[in-house]
């Protein structure tokens, strides 16, 4: 059902059951009283359990919708999202999911630590550990001492901050974030960064993440998939070969850093001018 | 087809309960619930003349004018007390006292200032329905987003626009949710209003056979006061989805799942 | 229902029993009654219910909520008419007969130039409830005396606004009952007519009814009701003191106006004649389609 | 005989002690256990100032136009008469046992009212299919006047509390009801895609997220249904004679007490004020977090 | 009135009336029923006209809060603002805003178009003059095929971008923006710095411009400064000596560049672990 002058536009697959996530020709058209929008035109990727993807791509290509139809908030319009081999046909359990709008998705008639604690309780964990996992998560992203604010007495980046504690505490196994750093300074950001990979590394969560900072998705991710812009296919699928342990003032003057961030920078050019990918193009450079 | 479909949500529930209804009437006959025979019969005989002409349409004119000057009256007020706060304080006392008081007694005394006419009853609808419009509007103006309300504020978005730009739409949802309790409560106050000192209308012609004891008739009269109701909503349902058509949108995109 | 009148007997043997009235002085009766223990005299405990009028006491001895009620007559008639299996079994009251020395009356503005009932055509006068006692009555009155009945305006209005109304000018006449006749009398008005007294011959006003359902299961009860009411009726009748003494015990009168207004007569007996006249009065006005049965209505 | 409980004796008071200076309607506080500062107390009273202001503005016009004689006094007395009537009412049992019966018929049948609409609305208001289901016999329901039930409710119930209850229930359902569909319609999105993609529950989602998103609207219903509720339960007592502060009223008024009338009329009003006080101070326990109240609370 | 430990934190400051706009001891506080929360504790600087400040600090310290009291939404607590000499006493005229939460900051029931338009339209601007203005704001945000579009139904960062087409084609006097690009691409990113600069240079409008990007505050600004944690002092406020004619790739590679970045850095690292300016620390480097 390809146009011809848009050939299958892929990322990275894996055989049979390796994959924890599975996008297979996900299309999403949004119907509008003004006319059908094709947001998302064919987009094909897999997640092994425990990978770490970053997702870049311009302004309005669609990286919410793919997040939101991972998540199952939304159903493809075409194609499907498998978790764990199974079709994704609702929110899935053990998904935590930190929304691009995180002003609106703070609970404002609950206190931070409320909206932090919610998922756990409504998970039924203790109380003894719900308050341990909380703690941990409310001190790692430097909220400790606003526990008892409303989410609307916090400046922006610390409201993003809650959302962030509260996905955290979550212990997910599936970890999803909408460009969870826009609103904290690059002090803040850089502390987040290193946040999420040790989360990562201790607790083996599949983490898909969103960011409009190349810098950070190179050092942030294993693997970077750049979207084109919408309607949308996938660009690039790259593979960050960098060592497994990175810390912001080594890793960062790397060459190989260096070389990844103007690749990936070129790619998002590319597509921002609005260039897509041949059927070739595809896999790792 | 979708025409259809509408039809079986409409007709739906009332045609089950209207069969419960007539089951439940077969055996014994209680003077005081007719069966749906009787009661259509009673329809037919009662409202299908010139009870049309001289009941119902002056008891109709009536309602338009009593609900519309309390939807205007209601979402002027409201806009005015809800944006000005030493306004609410010193009206809300006020107000709720009149809010308190029960309409057979209020009537007397509007009958006193006004004499008997038409417009006392209009008087009544609005002094009854006019309450949810203002409470709901004076509520919505205060819910605006602080944001939003920043954003107009620094646009130098003042007075009347900020007004129609900003208030009215933000609490839209909140001032139709008073709309539609105002609409069911006019009518319930236009028959209030014709039980004193009237000589005809929808209302008086109910309680006459209330009193009479032309119990079908008084319970096919309560059925036009629901058909007028089920119309006037569905008017304002139609209408509500085009003022809110944003609203809709807003809240309706994304609920695939 | 099943009343529990005829299978509990209360204390010291009495048969209890509701009876639905309205807290007006034509009701006074009953109360007499209980006051002065012709209940108990015959074998019951009576309760009285007060209730605001036919809309709440028909239904409520209809459905056994009450074993009797107290209504006015023309109520009575339109109610069996319909199909009510409503019975009387007592009278309320009546007439005194006596033209400008009735309970119920026709007021007028001194000024507005109305004298009889022929002056009231073309006029608008308010009653308590259409198509009922008033302005059947009222009717019949401007027709005895020679004018055209039906080009009058009748508006319904509660009694205690009946006052300002007519002070006000909204409506030129008003048909009303005591304690509202004495209060407005103290205004510069005058009657037009005295529409119980007038038009009709002995009529009776009000009554207490019960169900057939009840007549028939417990007829001993209803007819110890009926011993009591003709006692009640005949002893009020002939002590007005105790009448005005018991008036401010059910209703909001101040002494001075109970020792004021006109009391009705309580007559001891039902008056069928009454009943026809009324019921005839009813039906050509159109109240009803037909007479009822007056074996049944009136046994 | 079960006490006859007229327009409370006027010649028979018997003073409650003490009830003036004590204060019959405690006006609540507006912080919990009382312990804040002075300056607290100070603020709260000062943010009354404007609202007792707008009662003596009203109650100097009302003052103003029988003196003026806009209309005459003895229709409708001046606003100090009125209130030196109600206080000898404070002083009489028989006005609190009134008061009593009304806000108990009141109280039971607004939290009947509250729940039922409550769990009804929260259910049909989550689902579409539902919502259209159901719309026209809502619809329908909605405009039946709670007084033309009147009847059914005499004969299900009888001359009891439940009639009036059956009234006040029915008449005050429909606001909550409405506020709650357009209330739980209000959720916003984000939030509510939060609440589902961290796995809560339908039950969890209506707890956490859709109940608060609907408080506004509900208490908006709620401060609607109250003075409802208030008035049905007047009503009812006027119409049907069910012991309250509207049987009272037409008590009154059938006395020619107009003065007494209004005062009733009076009290009425200001147990609506005093209603509307509590709702405020819940609104400001439960929707602190509001930007209605938030707002203002920054400012 | 200053405690001891903490010296009077002042930024530069202009003789007389060579000043646009000029904060004076500025204090807030916030009160809330778990106490007082002492958001920004003496802030003093001056802009002059036409001039560009870039304003960075961590998280949760006081920038949007300044803001607010400047664009006359908050009243500070102690101190003042002053616009031209005058104090600020409500939102001046021909100030434009783009808020943080831009999500919120937009008409959900006026389209792409009408929202921008509505600022010019309740000025009363002719509709020809109008139609341009808003064609051209949104033409330069790349906003031109969604006119008629809701707000809600545009991505995050199509939303901010409509947020500052309308800023821009207000042609305001004094533009204050809160970190008006967290939510668009690196790319869009870039064209938008040098929109700003374009309008700054051709409208000589006054700039106050909030980011945690220290790249950006750097490349936009003719001055940078720096805000301490909360409760906020000023911590620097340094002079960006770049040459005026910036682009992209050029003026990003300066040597200059880099240590003026560095800078900032290093200043925004001491602010966010607590350490305070003394007062002699003033002034540029
Ligand atoms: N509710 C909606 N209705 C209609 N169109 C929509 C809706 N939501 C998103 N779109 C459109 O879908 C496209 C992709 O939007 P999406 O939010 O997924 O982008 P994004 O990649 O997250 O962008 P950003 O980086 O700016 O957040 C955009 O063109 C947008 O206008
Ligand atoms: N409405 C409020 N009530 C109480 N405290 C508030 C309120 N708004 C802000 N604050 C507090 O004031 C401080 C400064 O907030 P502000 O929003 O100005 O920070 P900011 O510098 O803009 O941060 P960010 O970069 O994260 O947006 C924070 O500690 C915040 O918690
Ligand atoms: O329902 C009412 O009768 O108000
Ligand atoms: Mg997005
Ligand atoms: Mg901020």
């Amino acid at each position: 059902m390809q146009s011809e002058t848009t050939p299958a536009p892929a990322g990275k697959t894996l055989p049979g059951n390796e994959a924890m996530l599975s996008v297979r020709n996900m299309k999403k058209v949004y119907k509008t009283d003004g006319g059908d929008i094709e947001a998302v035109r064919n987009l094909t990727f897999d997640l092994k359990a425990g990978e770490l993807a970053c997702l870049v791509g311009p302004s309005g290509s669609g990286k919410t919708t793919l997040l939101k139809c991972i998540a199952g908030l939304m159903a493809p319009t075409e194609g499907e999202v498998l978790l764990d081999g199974v079709k994704v046909s609702g929110p899935p359990k053990k998904m935590a999911v930190v929304f691009q709008e995180y002003g609106r998705s703070l609970f404002p008639w609950m206190r931070v630590r409320e909206n932090v604690e919610l998922p756990l309780k409504n998970q039924g964990v203790p109380k003894a550990e719900r308050d341990r996992l909380v703690d941990d998560a409310l001190e790692a992203v430097g909220l400790a001492h606003v526990p008892q604010s409303y989410p609307w007495q916090l400046s922006g980046g610390m409201q993003q901050r809650v959302a962030i504690a509260r996905a955290v505490a979550y212990q997910p196994e599936v970890l999803l974030m909408d460009e969870p750093f826009a609103a904290v300074d690059a002090q803040t950001r850089a502390d987040l960064e290193d946040l999420i990979r040790t989360v990562w590394r201790k607790l083996g969560v599949t983490v898909l993440f969103v960011t409009h900072d190349i810098d950070e998705s190179v050092y942030l991710g294993e693997r970077v998939i750049i979207l084109s812009s919408s309607p949308t296919v996938i660009q690039e699928d790259l593979t960050i070969d960098l060592p497994d342990e990175r810390d912001q003032l080594n890793t960062r003057s790397l060459p190989r850093f260096t070389e990844l961030r103007h690749h990936v920078y070129e790619q998002i050019q590319l597509a921002k001018a609005g260039h897509r990918p041949t059927a070739a193009a595809q896999a790792g450079h | 087809m979708r025409f259809l479909k509408t039809l079986g949500y409409v007709l739906a529930l009332p045609l089950i309960l209207v069969a419960i209804w007539w089951v439940s009437t077969l055996g014994e006959t209680n003077f005081f619930v007719p069966t749906p025979a009787l009661l259509a019969e009673a329809f037919a005989e009662t409202w299908l003349g010139d009870r049309i002409l001289s009941d119902v349409l002056p008891s109709i004119g009536r309602l338009v004018v009593g609900v519309s000057s309390a939807i205007i009256f209601g979402i002027v007020t409201g806009l005015l007390i809800g944006s000005v706060k030493w306004l609410r304080d010193l009206t809300e006392p006020v107000l709720e006292f009149f809010r308190a008081i029960p309409p057979p007694v209020l009537v007397p005394v509007l009958m006193l200032l006004m004499g008997i006419s038409d417009s006392m009853k209009v008087v009544v609808i609005i002094s009854g329905c006019i309450w949810p419009v203002l409470l709901n509007t004076i509520e919505g103006v205060r819910a605006i987003d602080g944001v939003l309300s920043d954003s107009a504020h620094t646009y130098g978005i003042q007075g009347w626009a900020r007004v129609k730009y900003l208030v009215l739409p933000s609490a839209g949802p909140q001032i139709m949710a008073g709309i539609r309790q105002c609409l069911s409560i006019g009518l319930i106050l236009m028959v209030i209003s014709e039980m004193f000192a009237s000589s005809s209308g929808l209302g008086f012609a109910i309680v006459q056979f209330q009193r009479s004891f032309a119990i079908p008739e008084m319970w096919s009269g309560i059925v036009i006061l629901g058909l007028i109701g089920v119309a006037m909503s569905f008017i304002f349902q139609w209408t509500e989805r085009r003022v809110l058509r944003w609203y809709h949108g807003l809240r309706e995109v994304e609920n695939a799942i | 229902g099943t009343s529990p009148a005829a299978k509990t007997a209360g204390e010291g043997g009495l048969t209890p029993i509701k009876v639905g009235v309205i807290t007006i002085t034509d009701a006074a009766a009953a109360y007499v009654g209980v006051d002065q223990g012709f209940f108990e005299e015959e074998g019951l405990k009576a309760e009285l219910v007060p209730a605001q009028g036919g809309a709440a006491i028909v239904p409520l001895v209809v459905s056994g909520g009450a074993d009797f009620g107290f209504s006015n007559v023309t109520s009575l008639i339109i109610g069996r008419s319909k199909g009510l299996p409503l019975q009387i079994v007592s009278a309320g009251n009546a007439t005194t007969g006596i033209e400008g020395k009735d309970f119920a009356d026709v007021l007028v503005k001194d000024d507005s130039g109305i004298e009889d009932a022929g002056d009231l055509v073309h006029k608008k006068i308010a009653v308590n409830t259409l198509n009922n006692i008033s302005d059947t009555t009222v009717r019949a009155a401007i027709e005895a005396a020679g004018a055209d009945g039906s080009n009058v305006t009748f508006v319904e209005m509660p009694f205690p606004d009946m006052r300002a109304a007519l002070a006000k000018g909204n409506v030129d006449a008003v048909a009303t009952v005591e304690p509202f006749r004495s209060m407005i009398l103290e205004d510069k008005t005058h009657s037009a007519v005295s529409n119980y007294a007038a038009p009709l011959t002995d009529l009776m006003v009000t009554a207490y009814f019960t169900s057939e359902q009840m007549a028939a299961q417990k007829p001993e009860v209803v007819e110890a009701f009926k011993r009591a009411m003709s006692k009640s009726l005949k002893y009020s009748d002939e002590h007005p003191d105790a009448v005005r003494k018991i008036l401010p015990e059910f209703t909001a009168m101040d002494d001075d106006l109970v020792n004021r207004i006109v009391l009705p007569r309580f007559p001891s007996q039902v008056n069928r004649d009454s009943v026809n006249e009324v019921a005839e009065l009813a039906l050509k006005n159109g109240l009803i389609d037909k007479l009822p049965d007056m074996e049944k209505f009136v046994p | 005989m079960q006490p006859l409980t007229p327009i409370f004796d006027r010649h028979s008071d018997r003073p409650l002690a003490d009830e003036k200076s004590s204060g019959p309607l405690p006006l609540p506080r507006s912080f919990p256990g009382g312990e804040k500062p002075r300056p607290g107390k100070m603020r709260r009273s000062k943010k009354q100032l404007p609202g007792l202001a707008g009662i003596i503005g009203f109650l100097l016009l009302w003052e103003l136009i029988p003196r003026v004689g806009v209309v005459e006094p003895r229709f409708l007395p001046p606003a100090s008469e009125v209130i030196a009537a109600l206080i000898t009412d404070f002083s009489l049992t028989a006005f609190w046992v009134a008061v009593g019966e009304t806000m108990l018929a009141w109280a039971i049948g607004l939290m009947m009212a509250i729940v039922l609409a409550v769990v009804l609305g929260f259910i049909t208001g989550s689902s579409m299919v539902l919502r259209k289901f159901t719309n026209s016999t809502v619809e329908f329901l909605r405009p039946i006047p709670s007084v033309a039930l009147i009847p059914l409710a005499v004969l299900l119930f009888g001359v009891k509390i439940e009639s009036t209850l059956m009234l006040v229930v029915y008449a005050s359902f429909w606001q909550v009801f409405i506020q709650v569909l357009y209330g739980v319609a209000d959720v916003d999105n984000v939030a509510m895609q939060t609440a589902k993609s961290y796995g809560l529950g339908t039950m969890a989602r209506v707890r956490h997220v859709v109940f608060p998103t609907a408080l506004p609207y509900l208490m908006t219903g709620i401060r609607l249904a109250a003075s409802v509720a208030l008035i049905l339960a007047i009503t009812a007592e006027l119409v049907i004679g069910s012991p309250g502060l509207g049987r009272e009223i037409a008590l009154a008024q059938s006395g020619g007490a107009i003065s007494g009338m209004y005062a009733l009329v009076l009290a009425t009003g200001l147990i609506g004020v005093v209603i509307n006080l509590v709702m405020r101070f819940i609104e400001r326990k439960t929707l602190s977090w509001h930007s209605s109240i938030r707002s203002e609370a920054i400012v």
